[in-house]
Formats: structure tokens, C-alpha cells, sequence
């Protein structure tokens, strides 16, 4: 299927879409409610048409922080018909990207959401693809994102008393932030610091 | 006394001693190795009465295969790594059996030697036992084959769990 | 004897022979440690020492072993301290022993023509495993413990063939001594009717002295050195020593046993002694090889092998031999 | 706890007691649990398994990564692209030219650059030279594990010699760095093709000895046929790419399935497995050298000429607004790079989806259930570089 084809099939055959993503690139997207995330997530897993069979990553950006008042504008092609749900605008939050694969129909799909900041939680995915499992967990320590239903939501690669959500962008690098990244600038600042 | 005499009191001594700490020892992985001192012991006696070839089946059967084999079990189950120890509430039980045993087998002995030196006959030749058992004492020997064979098809059955 | 016509005293003479067994002892597992050492690099498109006694390295187990002389003696804290410190000794004598009655060449080139030689060597070289099963249960660590446990089941399933295979020899040679059996070798080596039996035996051997592809108990990449994985300075030495003079003297065995001994082929001015360590020589050279060679088999797969292929087959040569015997 | 099972109160360490639940008939015993790592021989690194064991027999198996996490994703919003060119070919250390090249084309993508044809092909030619750089480690160290001493010294060998070349082109042995958003640093030096196609017939010429010492022979057979076999759909459950996979018999690669660079205009096969099992992924790792070899033979004949980079480079690169997750076929399998860009010279978020992460993910389903040889066997052909675990 091309992406354009399996967007508009999620989209009827769930009725979970709230936007959807389609990139100069082919890439597709499509974006669900938090607490529809399960049910979306499961379509596509159990669909013979979506055949999502290879779970590829999960993971989170952070879309607030030290720019999240800036609010950038829609990326991609903005989604057809439907009007955006306010869970899922543009706004300040952590989305939640969970990308998917179909080894014998060979395409490729995001699943996307929104959580808020403070206290955001999803259902967990490790029921339906089993490698979720970790990636969820690394999600859970770098963003601060709850799983609920997850087995072991232990920390995965920080030290077990770590504090702090490093991915965020509110989590500051001490190191940069005392001293500007030592490597070498653009050519064309350097040139114009020559100038100056 | 003979130098004969001399060593087979050391060895006698060793195997008492080794015997004592068997059953005094804390750790049951140190009571197995002092088995092995009581039973190598035990060989060397032999080997000073004359009789090499009991002397060496004590050596390669009781240190070789059976305490290897205690050892092995116990590790495998009971003992606990390093230091530790392990008891039992059995000491009475079995300091009654063992005084029992001791009497019993010292007035055996007494009874039947008493007094009477016993000479010494030069070495038992491995023929002569080669010989005898498969002559002699050949019913004996098949009979102890078969029993070995029933423990053997046993023990087989017994550790097939289905 | 040789040293009959020289020495009046008995006991001078077993100091003397107990001195060479103790000289031979320090260093037939130096040459045989650094020939693994030569065999495998250039086995495996390298050069191997080079460096120490500057002639390609010819001084670099010595310089090792001072090494470990120097190391620091380390006890773990939970270890068993005495059951510890025993364990290597218990696992180097009874190599020491073996190498007492090997005949390395005729008149008297042995430490001691024992009857029983044959029964001896089997009795002794299962002792070896106690002090393997002491020190993987005394260094306090699981992987020890892995690998102790592992010694002791190869044990069970090597000891079988070993014995039954030495038993056909025994029946052939019509002695079990280890000088008796070489001089019935005089007309032919035992290894042409004993084919089977040598294959056996060297196999059994090399579970015993847990070389590749038998090494499941001090297997590095899975238990660590098991038994071993604690043990540092002289104390680790002492088990090095161990298993190449270990494979020095089952060579020696299997020499005496199949290969003939000292008895020589074809050129008859090489003396006997010549030809024994020469024969011990490419035992160990074979015993090498098959370390570059092969991966490690699993314990498992060792018993199948015993029980199921090693222990009939000893079975039957002993049959074979039986009625070779009779008939012949 | 079932009407024929007893509880039963073991000795344990000293001083405590342990309570086991055992069925009827059965004994009584305890479980070991042992720590493999961080600092074991077979787990290539700092990776610790904590697995229990019933005899030499697992029953869990819980791996516990991080040891080597330098967090790669948080360092990569404070660089630019150029810098996280130096970046990101360190995190699987033994594909270094593959991890940069994901980052390259993704960036490429997003800006829309056409990238010249000559440095497409030498792209080609290099990726595939550092997947077999990739694949002999693997192969020498896997024999290595099972107790097989040899295969890694000729795996070295030959390792050498590439790195050789690798230098020559590069300056780097390791950590080439050569990927420029765009196309490549520099061109092949003279007399490159030449060395390269030398090589070509010296490494295969070899790969006989590895045949040989390890697929032919029977003690490895015997210890890798029908271990740790991973069901197909498992594996894609989990995730696992590459090799792993493609022995389970997924013939998933990601230069057929979505070509970049030239891989669509080069003959080459996916090998796959049949059954799943450590023999099947170690024999893909083999046949997919051969079929790298297969490809470097290829681009040796058909490179063009031509610029390495393109005429017109703006100075500062900046990739526009908007995401895009670009994967390539590394030697461990699918590493894909999720960017996510706000305009600036520096990524917003650059998500690294590593092979290795995925692939021992799926130990704690492998494991349970075998022996701890075997273990060694499994954790060896489940092929992974700690730090393209951790990150």
C-alpha cells in the first residue's frame, strides 16, 4: 500500500485518526488520541491489511521546554477533513512516536500522541509487540512517561538512582551550560568573526 | 619394633585421627575431605600388609569414584559456599550406633584373634586373586554382578522422571 | 641397572631416581607449555613468544613462572582458607605419581616397576578430581562451583572407558605392569590390534585432563577457568603445572601402553629413552593440535558420547581381546 | 500451588531459609542465580544477564544494560550535523561507516540534496567493506566462545588487511568519519579499486579456513544446530533485524525491501535460514559476507567518475522543518535514525534506532530453558556491540 492508501485505511477502518502526517519523503503518520493509543495500536497489529508484524522503535520528543512557547507550526501536509482534537495540537507536551513495519507488505507507519508534561501516561504496547517491552521502559526514564500495564517499568539504561528526565529539553547539559560547545563554529561565523 | 611396625601405627593413627575429625567436622565438605584421608589411609595399610591390589581398589573405588561422587552430591545439594556450617540434631542417635559398632566390632575381634600374633605372609600375588575369584569364589562374583546389574536398571528407573 | 654399578646404597639410589622424577617433573610441562605455546601461534598465522631469552622466546615460561612467584597470594574473603590452600597440592600430586612408574627406557630408566603399574596409574589419576572439586567449593564463587561440579560428572563418564580400555591392554600384554607391558610390545606395538582401545584412551585422557574439546570444567568463555577462576600466584601455578605435567605423563602412559615404549622401528643405534619422549613428544604435539582445532563440546553431549559410543565399543575390544587371546 | 505440590523450607545462605514449592515425587531444590557480566569473556563488553538456574539448566534471564550509556541522543541536540557525523559512528564501534551513513542520508533527505552519483557508489563500496570488517569479528570471536581458539587470529587477519585499505581511503581505523552531509570527504586515493579488488579474491581465497574450522565442523555442529532456535514471528515481535532475522528465514533487508544509495542497481542476495537457530544466524553472517564481497566486486566495475560532493553546498546546513526516519541495513541489522528538526543547525531530537538494542531485548525469551553452554552459543549469534546496546 502507498502511505497515502494506508492513512485513508486506518483512518475508516478505525475511526481512532485525529490527524495524519504525510512527508515530502513518503513517510506517514498518523496521530491518535492518548487513551485511544491501545486500541489504535492494536488495529494495527492485529489488521491483515495493516499487517504490522515488526515493531521498530517507540519513543518520545519533547515539544515544550526552552522553545515550547514558540508553538512551530504544522509540519507535513496537514491532514485531510478532520479537524485536529485539542489533545493533540501543537502545543506543549511530550508526543509519543511509535514507529511500526510490515515485513511482507513492506510499509512503514508512525503512530503518533500527545501526553502532557507532568504526570503523562499511555497504556503500554508490550502486549501487542513484545519488543515495546524496553523501549517503553528507555522512554519511561528519559521523558518521565507512564506505562500503565507495563511489567517492569524499572529503569533500562540510567543508574538506579538517577533523578531527572535527561531527554527533556528542560534537562539542561551542566557542562554546556557553563561553557559553550568548544567545537569548531560554522565557517561562515567564523568568517564573520574574522570581519569583526 | 620394625620399621613395618612403626609406620603402621602412624597409618592407624592418621585414619583414627582423620575418622575422629570426620564426624567432628562442622562443614560437611571438610568432613568428606577428611574421609578422603581416612580412606587413603586406610589403602596405604593394605598396601604395608602385603595386599597391593586391595590396597589400590580401595584407592581408585572409595577416593576415586565414592567420595567424588559424596562430594559432587553434597555441593550439589546441602553445602553452602565457602565458610558455613551445617548440623543436625541426630549427634546422640548416632554417638549411640557408633559406641554400639565400635563395642561390638572390638569384642569380635578380641574373640577371635585375642592374644595371637599374626605372621606375616609376603604380598598377595594379583593372580592368586585373579585366580581365586574366577575359580573359588566364581558364584559369589556372578552373584554380585547381578545385584549390580538389578542397583544399575534401579537407579535408571528411578531418575527417569516420566 | 644402571645405577646398580655406581651406587652400593639402595636409598641413594631412589634419592637419585626421586630427584631426576622431580627435575623431569618442573620440566616436561615447561617444554611442553612453551611448545603449546610455538604450535598454536604458528597454527594460527602468528609468531607466538619472541621476546624472552631472546632465541623466540625459549625462556618464556620461566620468565612466567617467576611471574607467578611474585604475584600476590590472594585468598577471597568468604573462601575457605584451608580447603583453599590444600587443593593445589592435591591436584599436583598425584601427577607427581604418575610420573613414578612410567618406564621412560629399558633397564631401569623408571622410578619404580610396580606390579600393579597399570592399576595404579588408574587408581591415582582419579584422585586429581578431589582437589578440583576442593577448590571450585572452597574459592566461595558459583562459576567455581560450575566448573567443580562439571570435573566430577566428566569424571563419571571418562573413568569407564579409561579402565576398560586399560583392562584390554592389560589382557594383551598378560601383565599389569606398566615395564611388562612395554616388553610385550617387542614383536609389535599395541596400538595395531588395539586401535580402538588407543583411540579410547586418549580421548578418555584428554576428558581427564579437561584439554580441548573436553574443557567444559575450566571453560574461559563460559565459567571462567572454573576451579581456577580464583586462584592467582604460585597457588594458579601450581594447577598450570598440573595439567601440562599432566599431559606429559598420560603421553607417557599411552606411550607406554599402545606405542610401544622405547622400543624403536627401522633405526636401531637411538636408545630407548630417546624414542619414549620422542612418542610422549608427539602425543603432546597431537593433544596441541586438537586445541587449535576444535570448539568445545558440552557436557552433555561428553556422557551421550561415553555411554552410548565410548563404553560399548571399550566392551567389545575387551571381547575381541579376550578371544584374540584364546585363539591365538 | 496445585493439590500435589508441598512447600518445603530449605537451608539457605547463613542464616536464612529459603521456601520452595515442589510438585509430588519431586525433590526439593533451590534455584542458583548468577550473574553473567559485566565483566564476563562472552558478553563482548559491559552487558550483564542475571539469570537462575535449576542445575546448569536457566529458568529467567534478565539482561541488564546501561553500563555504557553516554546518552548519544541528548549529545546530539547540542552538535551540528557535521558533528554528529563524528558522533554517531561510535556507538556500534565496529560499523562505523554504516552508522554514519544513516545520519547522512537522512539529513540528505530532508534537505532535498542530491548527492553525486560517484560518492554514492564509493558510499556503497565502503558500507559494504566495513560490514565484512563487521561480520569477521563476529566470526572469529563467535568460535572464540565455543571454545574454538583459532578462527579469531584469521579473522584478524583479514581484518587487518581491510583496515588497511579502509585507512587508506579514510585516515580512520575505527571511527572513519568520511560521510559529509552530502557526500564524502574525499575521494578514493589512486589505486584504491585496484587494492580493493586484491583483496576481494585474498578474502574469499580465505574464507575456505573458516568453513572448515567452524561450519564444517561436527563438535560445532553439535553445539549450534537446534539452539536457541527463534521463531520468525517472535523475532519480528522483538524487532530483531538483520542476520537474526533473516535466519529465522524473514528475508528482510532493507537494500532490497527500500534501496538507498545504489543497492537497487547491484546483484545480491538475502540469504535466510530455516530454522532460526545459532547454526542459521552464524551461517547468514557467513553468507552475507560472501554476498558483500559479491557487491564491492560490482561497484569496482561500475563506479562512475565524477565529483565526491555536490558543486553547490550551502555553508551552513540546516535541515528544514518536518521529521523523517531513515534505516539502513547495517551489519547488525535495521539502524534507523528518527529525526526530528526544527530548522535549525542542530537536530530537535534524534532518535537512534539500534539493531542491537532490539536484539537483546529478545535474550530474556531466548534464554529460559537451555544450558549454560548453550547460553554462550545464544548470546554469541545474537549479535550485538554494547554500545550500540546502550548507547
Amino acid at each position: 500500500m502507498t502511505p497515502e492508501d494506508l492513512v485513508s485505511h486506518v483512518r475508516e477502518a478505525t475511526g481512532l485518526v485525529e490527524r495524519d502526517e504525510l512527508t515530502p519523503q513518503g513517510q506517514a503518520a498518523v496521530w491518535v488520541a492518548p487513551e485511544r493509543w491501545l486500541e489504535a495500536a492494536t488495529h494495527l497489529r492485529t489488521c491483515g491489511r495493516c499487517g504490522f508484524d515488526f515493531f521498530t522503535f517507540l519513543t518520545a520528543v519533547d515539544r515544550g521546554g526552552d522553545r515550547g512557547a514558540e508553538a512551530p507550526p504544522p509540519r507535513g501536509k496537514p491532514g485531510r477533513a478532520q479537524a485536529p482534537s485539542p489533545s493533540v495540537d501543537q502545543g506543549e507536551g511530550l508526543e509519543v512516536v511509535c514507529h511500526v513495519y510490515a515485513v511482507r507488505r513492506q510499509h512503514h507507519l508512525n503512530l503518533k500522541t500527545l501526553v502532557p508534561r507532568e504526570g503523562g501516561s499511555l497504556a503500554t504496547l508490550s502486549g501487542v509487540w513484545r519488543g515495546a517491552n524496553w523501549h517503553e521502559r528507555e522512554t519511561a526514564e528519559m521523558f518521565g512517561i507512564g506505562f500503565a500495564g507495563h511489567p517492569n517499568l524499572a529503569k533500562l539504561e540510567l543508574p538506579v538512582n538517577f533523578e531527572g528526565f535527561p531527554l527533556r529539553k528542560d534537562f539542561l547539559l551542566i557542562t554546556r551550560e557553563a561553557k559553550e560547545w568548544p567545537g569548531q563554529k560554522e565557517p561562515e561565523e567564523r568568517h564573520e568573526e574574522a570581519k569583526s | 619394633m620394625t620399621g613395618q611396625e612403626m609406620a603402621f601405627l602412624a597409618l592407624g593413627a592418621i585414619a583414627a585421627a582423620g575418622g575422629v575429625a570426620v564426624v567432628t567436622a562442622r562443614n560437611v565438605v571438610h568432613g568428606a575431605l577428611f574421609l578422603v584421608a581416612v580412606l587413603a589411609a586406610i589403602g596405604a595399610l593394605f598396601l604395608l600388609l602385603g595386599a597391593e591390589f586391595v590396597g589400590w581398589v580401595q584407592i581408585l573405588i572409595y577416593v576415586g569414584a565414592i567420595v567424588v561422587l559424596l562430594l559432587f552430591g553434597l555441593m550439589l545439594t546441602k553445602a553452602p559456599l565457602g565458610r558455613g556450617a551445617l548440623d543436625n540434631q541426630q549427634r546422640g542417635i548416632a554417638a549411640i550406633v557408633a559406641t554400639g559398632t565400635f563395642a561390638m566390632l572390638t569384642w569380635l575381634v578380641w574373640h577371635a584373634f585375642g592374644d595371637e600374633r599374626i605372621t606375616f605372609v609376603r604380598a598377595v600375588r594379583t593372580a592368586d586373586i585373579g585366580n581365586a575369584l574366577f575359580t573359588s569364589y566364581v558364584l559369589p562374583f556372578e552373584a554380585v554382578s547381578v545385584l549390580l546389574l538389578a542397583a544399575l536398571v534401579g537407579a535408571i528407573l528411578l531418575a527417569k522422571k516420566d | 641397572m644402571i645405577l646398580d654399578r655406581y651406587f652400593e646404597n639402595a636409598w641413594a639410589i631412589l634419592g637419585l631416581k626421586l630427584g631426576a622424577i622431580l627435575v623431569l617433573f618442573l620440566v616436561a610441562p615447561i617444554v611442553v607449555g612453551y611448545a603449546e605455546h610455538k604450535v598454536l601461534a604458528h597454527m594460527q598465522a602468528r609468531l607466538g613468544p619472541m621476546e624472552a631469552g631472546r632465541f623466540h622466546g625459549w625462556a618464556q615460561l620461566v620468565a612466567d613462572g617467576v611471574k607467578f612467584i611474585q604475584k600476590e597470594d590472594i585468598v577471597p574473603r568468604a573462601a575457605d582458607r584451608f580447603v583453599f590452600t590444600i587443593a593445589p597440592v592435591l591436584v599436583v600430586v598425584p601427577v607427581i605419581m604418575i610420573f613414578l612408574v612410567i618406564p621412560f627406557g629399558p633397564g631401569g630408566w623408571w622410578g619404580e616397576n610396580m606390579d600393579l603399574g597399570l592399576f595404579y596409574v588408574m587408581a591415582i589419576s582419579t584422585v586429581g578430581v578431589i582437589g578440583v572439586l576442593a577448590a571450585g567449593w572452597a574459592s566461595a564463587n558459583k562459576f567455581s562451583l560450575i566448573g567443580a561440579l562439571r570435573a566430577a560428572a566428566q569424571l563419571i563418564a571418562y573413568e569407564l572407558p579409561l579402565v576398560l580400555a586399560a583392562a584390554a591392554v592389560a589382557m594383551q600384554a598378560g601383565s599389569l605392569s606398566l615395564v611388562g607391558i612395554v616388553e610385550a610390545q617387542d614383536h609389535y606395538w599395541f596400538v595395531l590390534p588395539q586401535i580402538a582401545g588407543f583411540a579410547l584412551f586418549v580421548l578418555a585422557s584428554l576428558a581427564e585432563l579437561s584439554r580441548p574439546p573436553f574443557d567444559m570444567p575450566v571453560a574461559d568463555s563460559e565459567i571462567i577457568f572454573g576451579h581456577m577462576t580464583e586462584y592467582t600466584g604460585i597457588k594458579m601455578a601450581m594447577f598450570l603445572l598440573a595439567e601440562y605435567a599432566g599431559v606429559v605423563a598420560l603421553s607417557g602412559v599411552a606411550t607406554v601402553m599402545y606405542l610401544g615404549g622405547w622400543h624403536g622401528f627401522l633405526v636401531g643405534w637411538i636408545p630407548g629413552p630417546v624414542w619414549t619422549f620422542a612418542k610422549i613428544g608427539a602425543l603432546a604435539f597431537f593433544i596441541i593440535w586438537l586445541r587449535a582445532t576444535y570448539p568445545r563440546m558440552r557436557e552433555d553431549q561428553l556422557q551421550k558420547m561415553a555411554w552410548k559410543y565410548m563404553i560399548p565399543v571399550a566392551l567389545a575390544n575387551i571381547l575381541l581381546t579376550g578371544v584374540f587371546k584364546v585363539v591365538f | 500451588m496445585t493439590p500435589e505440590s508441598r512447600t518445603i523450607t530449605l537451608p539457605g545462605e547463613p542464616g536464612s531459609a529459603v521456601a520452595v514449592t515442589v510438585a509430588e515425587g519431586d525433590l526439593a531444590t533451590r534455584e542458583m542465580t548468577l550473574n553473567i557480566g559485566p565483566q564476563h569473556p562472552s558478553t563482548h563488553g559491559v552487558l550483564r544477564v542475571v539469570i537462575t538456574l535449576d542445575g546448569e539448566r536457566i529458568h529467567t534471564a534478565e539482561p541488564v544494560i546501561g553500563y555504557m550509556h553516554r546518552g548519544f541522543e541528548k549529545l546530539a541536540e547540542a552538535r551540528d550535523y557535521r558533528q554528529i557525523i563524528a558522533l554517531v559512528n561510535r556507538h556500534d564501534w565496529l560499523s562505523a561507516f554504516c552508522n554514519e551513513l544513516g545520519v547522512a542520508i537522512a539529513v540528505e533527505r530532508l534537505m532535498g540534496l542530491e548527492v553525486p552519483e560517484r560518492a554514492q557508489w564509493i558510499r556503497m563500496l565502503l558500507a559494504e567493506w566495513n560490514r565484512v570488517l563487521n561480520h569477521l569479528v563476529f566470526i572469529g570471536s563467535y568460535g572464540l566462545e565455543l571454545g574454538a581458539i583459532t578462527p579469531v587470529f584469521y579473522a584478524f587477519r583479514e581484518r587487518e588487511d581491510i583496515q588497511e585499505i579502509l585507512e587508506a581511503a579514510t585516515g580512520g581505523r575505527l571511527h572513519f568519519t568520511f560521510n559529509r552531509i552530502g557526500g564524502l570527504k574525499d575521494d578514493l586515493p589512486k589505486g584504491f579499486l585496484r587494492r580493493s579488488a586484491e583483496l576481494v579474491r585474498k578474502v574469499r581465497n580465505r574464507l575456505a579456513d573458516y568453513e572448515g574450522l567452524l561450519l564444517g565442523n561436527q563438535i560445532f555442529r553439535k553445539r549450534t544446530v537446534g539452539v536457541g532456535a527463534l521463531p520468525g514471528n517472535v523475532a519480528k515481535d522483538f524487532g530483531v533485524s538483520g542476520p537474526i532475522l533473516q535466519a529465522c528465514g524473514v528475508a528482510e533487508d532493507s537494500r532490497k525491501t527500500e534501496p538507498y544509495l545504489r543497492y537497487d542497481q547491484v546483484e545480491f542476495d538475502v540469504p535466510v535460514g530455516k530454522n532460526g537457530d545459532s547454526f542459521d544466524r552464524f551461517w547468514v553472517l557467513f553468507r552475507r559476507m560472501e554476498e558483500s564481497l559479491r557487491i564491492i566486486e560490482q561497484v569496482h566495475d561500475r563506479i562512475p567518475s565524477g565529483p565526491v560532493m555536490p558543486p553547490k553546498m550551502p555553508k551552513t546546513i540546516k535541515a528544514p522543518e518536518g521529521w523523517i526516519y531513515q534505516r539502513t541495513e547495517n551489519p547488525l541489522g535495521e539502524c534507523g535514525y528518527y529525526l526530528v528538526s526544527r530548522g535549525d543547525k542542530t537536530p530537535w531530537r534524534l532518535k537512534m534506532r539500534t539493531a542491537s538494542f532490539s536484539n537483546v531485548s529478545m535474550i530474556p525469551y531466548l534464554l529460559p530453558g537451555i544450558l549454560v553452554p548453550d547460553m554462550i552459543a545464544v548470546l554469541g549469534s545474537v549479535f550485538f556491540v554494547v554500545g550500540d546496546v546502550d548507547r
